[in-house]
């Protein structure tokens, strides 16, 4: 099969839907002529028009919620907002509005609405520009929460989400936009809520999302000569999350590592560690479940810094041999 | 201007004040219920506000669309809402609008191009700006009227609204009803210009101050402005002088403002009055004939509080709906 | 001693700080005659003025950020944000730029400002004024989160907060204003990141939150009839989280329920889960953790189901009686 | 417009001239370290912008404020912060003004009245509303300059504190560097009226237009807007207009502009080539005096260089440091 890169296979994704389906639009900061802040819209404009790639000006709120109302009404809005840590200014819209209007409105009206948007640290862009904060919408029904790690995975999700009748936030993890794998050229949907077994393995389950699932797929290959099986288990989508499909791979294994970039404290980690506390995998957990995430402070610019906050291949490998000791 | 609005038939003239009783009579019935403890919650009511909801919706066609605000009742019965399934809502039943989900800061009649209140200060005006971009889109020919208030415009969202509103010439008109105050906030301290029509020139899109209290004067100026907006020339941004009656919401003391302040407004300046009194002079409508209307506007919510008390509260089952599509 | 609302300790907070420091003033919208939309600031205007008693536009995010200007250069400002909803519209300023700076900038510079801000429901606000979205910024390195469950609380951890060098954000319960409790009328201070077992027990911890702690406590009670000695632990502030009480709160007891109104899913008690299990407590626990938050839906309008949403006193008892039976 | 900048002595003017070149030479060298590879993250240059920076704090004292933004390093200079340090913040050094944690987005130097660069486009305004207020409530005499750019004035932020400091009549400049672009959109699409200035008049804020590339210009307007803001008369909007020489930030194709545009501000417009002709032609320099100005700015960055590079990189024990005070 063909090699893509992760940014490919989003406009890849995003081209075939909009060559598809005329409701299918793109708005965004600087994604004409210009591509995008990480050029996965490159050459969208000359094919689909500035109707159809809508530059705006600088106004997350408005044009977050302009994709609302548009999707509140017939079309079906693909947002980029330019970098994840903007949505703090997007929230209004996206939490009171896009999430809320079906329900308030008593199941009257739907909001079809993607929102892309390009998060985590590792390109020296400072505590501003780095953030990983999908825990916030992940804690808001009415939303809908994706993080696909791979080029494979993001163009089959992209497809799922833009089909889906309700919002949907869609983490593009910065980091792995050059980052490669085998990808169809034609169409293909991954459903939200369907987790993937990265790799299986028996004495131990590593759950990881976006850049960290590669952190894990690492350290399982140096565990394995270590002589540990490691399952690595990526959610794909935090909402709907695939519990059933952590569960059993936790009461498998019995000792289970929960790996995400987003600060520890808060993160969507303690929603899955929650999860398994309280699930059947319980009874089989033979060592207590340990989280990784970033250390509590902003990212910060110096390079070594930088990495240093968040988990890496060392932190995932010592933490399993603690697991494995039972410690 | 033009004399649109005067040249309408003699039926939509008297419908206009029908709406307008059928406005006031809603909210007085729910003030009355609120203070009462009948009503859960809180409401926002538009007493004295009637004229610049029904002459805002006059030149507008059944599939043209509004957003509307916490402040909402009127905007919603002059879109053409019914008081029953709007009066079910304010009391939480399954007849309700929203089913009782939402109550008054949620009212919508998406069908019916009521794309619905809203309970955040400002937050509808980027839905509006998106549906005007749908029917831009699809060549719909709607036009998407945005209602919000004067403390809304100290909002960030009303400026970004207006300027991709602007810049993308959408047909979506802004309508602002400066009611004098925010919550308590007297737009005088909270706005250092006269006039809120005027920040329309910070975008390029026109801004014209009107009689919120004068119906005739209201719909003539939105009928200019929805032809604009229709034709393609982009949006306009309106501002009705008006003033609301009652509190900001139950429990209100209203220290902020004075009772003579009150009362100029409501014996010389009550758009009901005033609208009725137009069409007398003009001999559009006998004395027996408003008394009717008024009259049957008072029974229709009357009927309307009949419906909401008669109907089901919703089932527990319902609780997980309407999450997701 | 006195009984005072917990409306009446804030303001008696509030107000006492301000006649001893200048530099402390309160901003926010209808907090002047007014006296804010629950009336916490009533009277305060006639006391301090309209200089230090700012009213000010509908802007939540300038006076968020010009807080954070105001307390950047030598102010300290509590700002009422009228419902903790529209913290939708300030989070830039909050996450971005109040708990960032001192970080960014090398060290140089602090943020000394309080956000008091009403969140829960219970009062029929519907959807968009009545969520508890506390977990977003306990998730931000760089703020302090409060939630006071009395009035006693209130006033003396309104002072630690007010005297904190760092951005707070401090929530009080709507519902909780009106609830009395005994308040000396001298100042004194709660320090942040410190627990208070509400109620001492033996079999079960419950770690419960702002007004759940009042429903655990209810709770407890029946169970003590019942023959079930419940702890309850109120974390009162969620950053700096007091864990040790928490761990040894639970070591003790081998069993742990957790509660808070806020949408279960993502909710705060993820982190709380997360932190016990894979602490020392987890090899005493007897029974799964068990988490109590509110259904994944937006706030409904109907009274009823307004109230189904969230934990009740019953869901609780039964909740202990299940984890009891160890199930 | 008074000529208080011609007014000025030989030394404050041929500051102003070493100033620039040391503003340009600067961002000229980060350029080429980014082109490298030699520094991380990215970086927004002002190359061409030197002017408006460095007359709008002409007329600031010592203990003035300012906010900057993404595109800040002239601001830096030209309120004082020292090359070295902040070059080794580029590197990420401890001895940078932020120790390394910050970069070139976030240089600030909080007891030099620098209160930060700031990565959220307007995500800095509303501060110098904030740090206006506490020089009025402090009756400290002091203004805060706040920059942004012709983009950021589409946000929110924009809107909502331009509001509020007119309302408070706070002692705050905001200065508007339109530099005609914002990443990639172009201000003609992306705001619908000729001058960013006009955009005051939504708050009862003077608005003046500048030739950014005047040194002089600038200079003057900024000094009556600061006595305005100082005296108590409230905010002034400035828009100085620009144009940067050099693409957005690291690996800009620049499709959005053409060649000869550019080449047009570059060869016809340099602001300071501009200046130095003035201080030429007004016989307040000579040109050897000018060359040893060029040459000794030079060096300085030169050294700045030096200090970065030979700078230690932060140590792993500070980095959960510094997040609370
Ligand atoms: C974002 C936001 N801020 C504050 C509020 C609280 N609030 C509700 S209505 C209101 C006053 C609104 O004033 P205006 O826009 O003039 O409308 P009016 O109530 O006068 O009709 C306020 C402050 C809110 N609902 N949303
Ligand atoms: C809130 C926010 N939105 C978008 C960006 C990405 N971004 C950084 S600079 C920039 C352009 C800013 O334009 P302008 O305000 O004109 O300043 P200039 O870069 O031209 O100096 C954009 C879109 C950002 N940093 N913050
Ligand atoms: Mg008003
Ligand atoms: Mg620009």
């Amino acid at each position: 099969m063909r090699e893509i890169t992760y940014a490919e296979a989003v406009r890849e994704g995003l081209s075939q839907r909009m060559r598809e389906d005329s409701d299918v639009f793109v708005l965004g900061e600087d994604i004409g002529v210009y591509g995008g802040a990480f050029g996965v819209t490159r050459g969208m404009i000359e094919e689909f028009g500035p109707e159809r790639i809508r530059n705006t000006p600088i106004s997350e709120a408005a044009i977050t919620g302009a994709a609302v109302g548009a999707a509140l009404t017939g079309m079906k809005p693909v947002l980029e907002l330019q970098f994840s840590d903007f949505i703090t200014i997007a929230m209004d819209q996206l939490v009171n509005q896009a999430a809320k209007v079906r329900y308030m409105y008593g199941g009257k009206g739907h909001v079809p609405m993607v929102v892309r948007t390009p998060s985590g640290s590792g390109t020296g862009a400072a505590a501003q520009h780095s953030q990983s904060l999908e825990a916030w919408v992940a804690h808001i029904p009415g939303l809908k929460v994706v993080q696909p790690s791979t080029a494979y995975d993001a163009k089959g999700l992209l497809k799922a989400a833009m089909e889906d009748p309700n919002p949907v936030i869609f983490y593009e993890h910065k980091v792995l936009y050059k980052s490669k794998s085998d990808v169809p050229e034609e169409e293909y949907t991954i459903p939200l809520g369907k987790a993937d077994v990265k790799k299986e393995g028996t004495d131990v389950t590593i759950i990881a999302t976006a850049i960290m699932v590669h952190k894990a797929l690492e350290a399982a290959e140096e565990l394995e000569k270590r002589g540990i099986s490691v399952e690595v288990v990526d959610p794909r989508t935090l909402v709907p999350l695939d519990e059933e499909t952590i569960i059993a791979s936790v009461s498998k294994t019995g000792r289970v590592i929960i790996v995400h970039e987003a600060v520890k404290r808060g993160g969507f980690g303690g929603e899955i560690a929650g999860v398994i506390a309280e699930s059947e995998a319980f009874d089989y957990l033979d060592a207590p479940i340990r989280r990784l995430g970033a250390l509590p402070i902003p990212v910060p610019y110096n390079p070594v810094l930088e990495k240093a906050m968040i988990p890496q291949v060392e932190d995932i490998i010592k933490a399993v041999e603690e697991t494995m000791r039972g410690a | 201007m033009t004399d649109w609005a005067g040249r309408q038939s003699d039926e939509v003239v008297k419908d206009w004040l029908r709406q307008m009783h059928l406005i006031r009579f809603f909210d007085e019935k729910v003030d009355e219920f609120f203070a009462k403890g009948m009503i859960h919650g809180t409401t926002h009511l538009c007493v004295g506000q009637e004229a610049s909801a029904v002459g805002a919706c006059a030149p507008l066609k059944d599939d043209d669309m509004i957003t509307s605000t916490h402040r909402g009742h009127g905007h919603c019965i002059a879109k053409g809402a019914e008081p029953d399934r709007m009066m079910a809502e304010l009391f939480g039943r399954v007849t309700g609008y929203c089913k009782g989900k939402g109550g008054s800061m949620h009212i919508a009649d998406v069908d019916k191009g009521n794309l619905g209140a809203n309970g955040i200060v400002g937050g509808g005006i980027p839905l509006a700006v998106g549906a005007a971009l749908t029917s831009q889109m699809k060549k719909q020919g709607k036009v998407a009227v945005c209602f919000f208030g004067d403390g809304a415009t100290n909002e960030g969202s009303f400026h970004e609204s207006l300027n991709l509103a602007s810049i993308w010439k959408l047909p979506v008109v802004f309508v602002c009803e400066n009611n004098q105050y925010g919550m308590s906030g007297p737009v005088k301290d909270m706005v250092n210009i006269e006039d809120i029509a005027d920040r329309g020139a910070s975008y390029g899109i026109p801004g014209r101050v009107v009689d919120g209290n004068n119906l005739l004067e209201m719909a003539d100026v939105m009928e200019e402005a929805v032809m604009q907006a229709r034709s393609g020339s982009g949006p306009v941004l309106i501002e009705a002088k008006t003033y609301r009656w009652k509190g900001h919401s139950k429990s209100d003391a209203k220290k902020y403002r004075t009772r003579e302040e009150e009362k100029d407004w409501r014996t010389n300046k009550d758009p009901i009055k005033r609208f009725e009194e137009w069409l007398l002079e003009e001999g559009r409508i006998t004395k027996e004939e408003a008394e009717t209307i008024r009259q049957s506007a008072l029974d229709e919510i009357n009927r309307a509080v009949e419906f909401a008390e008669n109907s089901e509260e919703p089932s527990m089952d319902t609780i997980l709906e309407d999450v997701y599509a």
